[in-house]
């Protein structure tokens, strides 16, 4: 069965700097995977190459084995990918409801978008927020419309650029609980460092050090390593320890 | 032809400058002025209009027309063609005005003599210009190629030589002439090396005077226009051209110039025109007299044959209505049309009634300190180019400009 | 926040209403007026026409076309040429829209498609407008020329047949009724502004210029709804450029940084983000031209330009805003 | 042969004229990042206050290299605490002012003074190269044109001032953060831009008629060398002018005035469109 998504050898360099180093990485349909590694590890480069921001410069991007290297973001996004971006990006200017209908509007006729719009800002428990301009909302708030705004087209894979970012503690374990929700019917991405959030959402983690994959394994493997440790401190990582099975 | 902007564009509700003489007790015959009194033309413009002025204060003076005074009614079109179209509208709906003397440009004639034409409002075009206008509505008094140009050329290429480099304004004016000077170079054995053509608002002549130099030109013919265009002689003088390659020109003086540019940048330009305020004759040393008389200091300097047609213009169509016994325009343009003339300073005028054009006097003078020496006087040249290709009697509602095919 | 039907009708009212009070300015003015003020409304109604559509393209599209006039001296142009050569000049409507609209979409794909930041759209739009007009004003040989239509360069092309009643070429419309025509297309265009802005497309529009990225992120293409909205607004432009050609004539000013800059001084004034503000600051500020023009003494270009510099310090968001805000404050 | 060297002076006067009328926007777009759509008024008030001076008597080469650029800097500094200052960070709104600025300044001069051509002849007579004579005031312009620029490199390479000025313009916060009064920077950095386009109005004056609307004929032309260059002031500027400035002389050359411009202008477009971020977006991205 092919991958939902799969990046073979893909590699992004600025001038002399390699952000991402041959990174080859498979998500499967509704799993839940998260990228974790220290600031400067490259996870933000990847992500740009998957929503089409970064054109990479070496490597291939497969969505259910069909080449899309290079696409533009508005043909990456109708694959059915969602994407939240790490600076919340949103329309300022228009009310809640109208960003989110919107989203869903590119499928479905007005009413129709409206309805699942009201039903994702609900589940997202801002309902209240449908009429609110969204440039005056809490910094809290914005970002959940944003993920409202990115779930209710029902995309197929949703990768989130540090959604806990600026979130109280509630607010993050909520949020973590909305991504497990979430994942049980879309496939997830999540790019964060936030210890205590990657615990929450227990996914699998794929941990990113100096552009290359240093570890990939289900959260409880990788949340021991030694190595992650290491490299979470800042020093370089021990040599792998073969735990027997 | 500076920036020839919408803001005054947008205007077209000026104030006319009325000119009102309480003299005469009946209604005043409304005639309407429409010259660019700022903007790139002014230095053609305020001259004219100083000479329409004076030639109806003579005409009050004598007793007005019909015994009724006339009134002139002065729009600024700001060198902007726009303004011309609106003003000329104005004069035939609102002001119903009798005549209309105006347009300096052969642009801003050809945008007011079809709405003139279509408002049934007699035109009188008081300027030299590239001739071919064939129109019974409208009347053009100044000289045309065949006149000045013919002219010019034999003189110049007898005093200089057979091989002439022109630079010329790039419109209809400059484009026409251009090819005439073309001709009678070519009539008189010699030939036009290179022709170029300057938008109005050009200020950098550096690469033309270079070109020039590489032609090798026996003679230069300017048919340059417009403020803009006065620094092709200062840059040309800059360049230490002026001892190098004589000049002539179908417009220098026309506009001035010539107080404009120091005697070093200018003299020893030759032109021709059918008048220059040195024109040694007694009726144009007592106009002169008379005019300095009323204006005093702002008396304009009447360079080239501009001002002086106007003035000329004006008397024209005061004859015609005299003769008519009315201001209705049909019996007016039979009047003109009957072959009218009129002894003035530029010696006399005579109406071409198959062309609306003018038979007249052409004079060839040279540039000296600030003013002009008459160098040779031509009396009673024809329109010759026009009558060749118009004739009103034949056609009498002919409404268009015909490009004399000059062959070349 | 009233559900969409109520805003659907409350643009549909809008629009209807416009229409009516167009019907009866044009049958009632032009009894009213003389000849000549007739003409001359009729050109403020082709500009505030211009400012409607840079209110389009700048105020809900997010471009600064700083060569609005490009397309307005295109349309007009086009026209003029078709009227020409075409034994009835209702055919040259089209051709004057469709010019004007192709030239937009051609530029539009070479701005949007190269990723061009808004202060180089800025440049780029300003100088195909120099070069139009550069090359228009050296047309004046008479091997310049398209069919029976010499392009005239500088003197422009004062011999445009006017529009004629359609399909029969021999009555020619007179001033009134090309000034009915006149005010007919700019509450045409009003209301299909107003109708576009409602339309999905319209959303899509406003929400790219609220946020690009977060639109692409969604699915959308940016710089095909960009391409779109420039290229009514360059159709909007020409049909304004074929009224003026038909009130005034065609000619290289219409080409010239002058309209570029004043209609963008007109929709700053009246209101970015805003259709009627441009439209009313548009005629405002022509008849403060005018009355300026008047003035002994006075330059116009001087007041404007105090007009311009006072309105940008003073109300940023333009007046029809600051006014709306002001009434909503008093109103109970 | 001598007719190669003739052109390659034309070019080169060109490209001077080119670099002269920029400089003074380059400076002021460079510094603050603010496009200021009256710089063709400073030139003109600049050629305007020359031709004053000498009417007034005072010797032709210190109005135009001192009078000229003195007037037209304060006007600068009026210009900047009244208008520019409260527009700072709002690029569309600061065109907008200046673009208000620059038609009222027109209409004012146009009032007072009138439209007639006021003007100089140029001084220093003609040269003979080979068969050619030039005028050797379109040398001396040259000249000029690398002293001014070379003056302002090393004002801002070697000068305390000049230090803050590109520290401010890199980041103004941090050099805020340092103490440095950035208002002031902004101030002299605007002035000293406007007594540059001033000295520049100045110095063409000779050679093209001086009118109210002179400047329109140049702001477009500054403008579109301005943005083409790019970020780094004085070597896109410069590069910028070189590129155009010659394209558009022998452009003039082998055909007419009017095709010269416009393929000027097409060069123009297609540099932006190929590098968006103007020409030192890509070369000598680290220079001044």
């Amino acid at each position: 069965m092919t991958a939902l998504l799969a990046t073979e050898g893909l590699t992004m360099r600025f001038g002399g700097v390699v952000a991402v180093d041959n990174v080859s990485l498979i998500v499967e349909e509704r799993e839940l995977r998260c990228l974790i590694g220290p600031n400067g590890a490259g996870k933000s480069t990847f992500f740009r190459c998957l929503t089409g921001q970064y054109r990479p410069s070496a490597g291939r991007i497969l969505w259910r084995g069909k080449d899309t290297t290079g696409l533009e973001p508005h043909a990456i996004a109708r694959l059915g990918i969602g994407i939240k971006t790490q600076v919340p990006s949103l329309f300022d200017g228009l009310s809640a409801i109208e960003g989110v209908t919107l989203a869903v509007r590119r499928k479905h006729g007005e009413r129709e978008a409206r309805r699942r719009g009201m039903v994702a800002l609900e589940r997202l428990g801002i309902g209240a927020l449908a009429g609110a301009q969204v440039g005056l909302l809490a910094h809290g708030q914005r970002q959940l419309v944003e993920l409202a705004t990115v779930v209710a087209p029902e995309p197929d894979l949703i990768i989130l650029d540090e959604p806990t970012a600026g979130m109280s503690a509630e607010e993050t374990a909520g949020t973590a609980a909305l991504i497990r929700e979430m994942s049980r019917d879309h496939a997830v991405v999540v790019v964060e460092h936030d210890m205590q959030f990657i615990r929450a959402i227990a996914g699998g983690i794929t941990v990113f050090h100096q552009g290359r994959v240093l570890v990939e394994d289900c959260a409880a493997k990788v949340l021991s390593d030694p190595r992650v440790h290491d490299v979470y401190l800042g020093r370089p990582p021990a040599p792998q320890v073969v735990v027997p099975a | 032809m500076q920036r020839r902007t919408l803001i005054a564009a947008a205007g077209g509700l000026a104030a006319p400058l009325v000119f009102r003489h309480a003299a005469l007790g009946a209604d005043p015959i409304k005639v309407v002025s429409i010259h660019d009194a700022s903007g790139g033309l002014d230095i053609y413009g305020k001259p004219m209009i100083a000479c329409v002025d004076f030639a109806a204060e003579e005409i009050n003076a004598a007793g007005g027309l019909l015994g009724r005074p006339v009134q002139v009614i002065n729009y600024d079109p700001q060198s902007n063609i726009q303004l011309y179209t609106q003003f000329a509208t104005q004069a035939a709906t609102r002001d119903k005005a009798a005549a209309v003397h105006g347009g300096i440009t052969s642009a801003s004639r050809e945008a007011i003599r079809p709405v003139l034409k279509r408002y049934n409002t007699l035109y009188f075009y008081n300027t030299q210009y590239e001739g071919g206008v064939c129109d019974r509505n409208c009347f053009c008094t100044g000289s045309t190629p065949a006149q000045n140009v013919q002219r010019l050329v034999p003189h110049i290429m007898q005093k200089w030589g057979k091989k002439v480099y022109i630079v010329a304004a790039d419109y209809n004016y400059g484009q026409i002439t251009s090819k005439w000077v073309t001709k009678f170079f070519r009539e008189g054995g010699g030939d036009a090396v290179a022709v170029d053509f300057f938008p109005l608002d050009v200020t950098n002549f550096g690469p033309a005077i270079q070109k020039i130099q590489a032609a090798k030109p026996d003679v230069v013919v300017s048919a340059l226009v417009g403020g803009a265009h006065v620094s092709f002689y200062r840059q040309w003088a800059a360049a230490g051209m002026k001892s190098r390659i004589p000049m002539a020109s179908t417009t220098f003086g026309g506009g001035n110039e010539s107080l404009l540019l120091s005697p070093e940048e200018g003299d020893g330009i030759v032109c021709a025109f059918s008048y220059f305020q040195e024109v040694d004759s007694p009726v144009n040393r007592a106009f002169l007299d008379r005019l300095r008389a009323k204006l005093g200091a702002n008396t304009p300097y009447l360079g080239g044959e501009l001002a002086m047609r106007s003035y000329v213009g004006m008397q024209l169509w005061a004859e015609g209505v005299r003769k008519a016994g009315s201001i209705d325009r049909t019996k007016v343009i039979e009047a003109l049309g009957s072959g009218i003339s009129v002894d003035g300073p530029p010696g006399r005028t005579t109406l071409d009634s198959k062309t609306n054009h003018v038979t007249l006097d052409v004079y060839v003078a040279e540039v000296k300190n600030r003013g002009f020496n008459v160098l040779q006087h031509f009396p009673n040249s024809p329109p010759s180019d026009t009558q060749s290709v118009c004739d009103l009697q034949k056609e009498p509602n002919a409404n268009r400009q015909v490009v004399v095919d000059v062959r070349i | 926040m009233e559900a969409p039907g109520t805003e659907n009708r409350r643009a549909l009212l809008q629009a209807v209403l416009a229409l009516l009070a167009a019907g009866f300015a044009a049958w009632w003015l032009p009894q009213v007026l003389e000849l000549f003020a007739v003409i001359n409304a009729t050109v403020y109604i082709a500009m505030a026409l211009l400012a409607l559509s840079l209110a389009l393209v700048w105020g809900f599209g997010g471009i600064l076309c700083f060569g609005q006039a490009a397309f307005f001296g295109l349309g007009g142009y086009a026209y003029a040429v078709a009227a020409l050569n075409l034994p009835d000049t209702t055919y040259a409507v089209p051709v004057a829209l469709g010019v004007p609209m192709l030239a937009a979409a051609a530029l539009g794909y070479v701005m949007f498609y190269g990723k061009v930041s808004d202060v180089y759209m800025g440049v780029i739009t300003l100088t195909v407008t120099l070069i139009l007009f550069n090359f228009i004003n050296s047309t004046a040989g008479d091997e310049w020329r398209i069919g029976a239509a010499p392009l005239g360069g500088f003197n422009g092309i004062p011999a445009t047949p006017p529009l004629n009643v359609p399909g029969d070429p021999g009555t020619v419309l007179a001033p009134e009724q090309v000034f009915a025509v006149a005010i007919g297309c700019l509450a045409g265009c009003y209301a299909i502004c107003k109708l576009i802005l409602r339309s999905h497309f319209g959303r899509v529009v406003v929400a790219i210029r609220e946020n690009e990225l977060r639109a692409a992120l969604l699915g959308y293409d940016v710089r095909l709804y960009k391409l779109a909205i420039f290229a009514v607004g360059g159709l909007m432009a020409g049909l304004a450029g074929m009224l003026f050609a038909n009130c005034v004539f065609v000619s290289p000013t219409m080409f010239s940084l002058a309209y570029s800059g004043q209609v963008i001084i007109w929709v700053m004034v009246g209101g970015v983000g805003t259709l009627l503000g441009p439209i009313v600051g548009a005629m405002l500020l022509q008849a403060l031209t005018a009355w300026a023009g008047t003035l002994p003494g006075v330059n116009p270009s001087l007041i404007l330009g105090l007009v311009l510099v006072v309105a940008v310090l003073a109300i940023p968001r333009g007046l029809q805003p600051t006014l709306t805000t002001l009434l909503r404050k008093r109103a109970p | 042969m001598d007719l190669a060297l003739a052109t390659g002076i034309q070019a080169l006067s060109g490209i001077a004229t080119l670099l002269l009328i920029s400089l003074g926007l380059a400076i002021v777009f460079g510094m603050m990042r603010v496009i200021n759509l009256a710089h063709g008024e400073f030139l003109m008030l600049g050629a305007y206050s020359a031709v004053l001076a000498v009417q007034a008597g005072v010797n032709l080469w210190v109005a135009m290299l001192v009078v000229a650029p003195l007037c037209v800097g304060l006007l600068g500094v009026l210009v900047e605490r009244l208008v520019i200052r409260r527009l700072y960070g709002r690029m569309v709104d600061t065109m907008l002012a200046t673009w208000g600025l620059s038609l009222g300044l027109v209409g004012a001069v146009t009032m007072v003074f009138g439209n007639t051509v006021a003007g100089f002849s140029a001084p220093l007579g003609s040269v003979q190269i080979g068969a050619y004579s030039t005028s050797g005031y379109g040398l001396f312009l040259i000249a000029a044109t690398a002293v001014l620029l070379a003056a302002v490199w090393a004002v801002l390479r070697f000068t305390q001032a000049g230090l803050i000025a590109r520290g401010t313009m890199q980041n103004a916060g941090m050099a805020a953060a340092l103490g440095v009064p950035t208002e002031r920077v902004y101030a002299l950095s605007f002035a000293a831009g406007a007594a540059v386009s001033g000295l520049a109005g100045a110095l063409i004056a000779p050679m093209s008629g001086v009118v109210p609307t002179m400047g329109t004929a140049y702001i477009a032309r500054s403008f579109i060398t301005v943005i083409t260059g790019g970020a780094a002031m004085l070597a896109g500027t410069s590069s910028a002018a070189g590129l155009l400035g010659s394209v558009n002389t022998l452009g003039t050359f082998a055909t007419t005035p009017v095709l010269g411009e416009v393929l000027m202008l097409v060069v123009a477009i297609v540099l932006l469109r190929l590098l968006p971020q103007g020409i030192t977006g890509r070369f000598f991205r680290r220079s001044l």
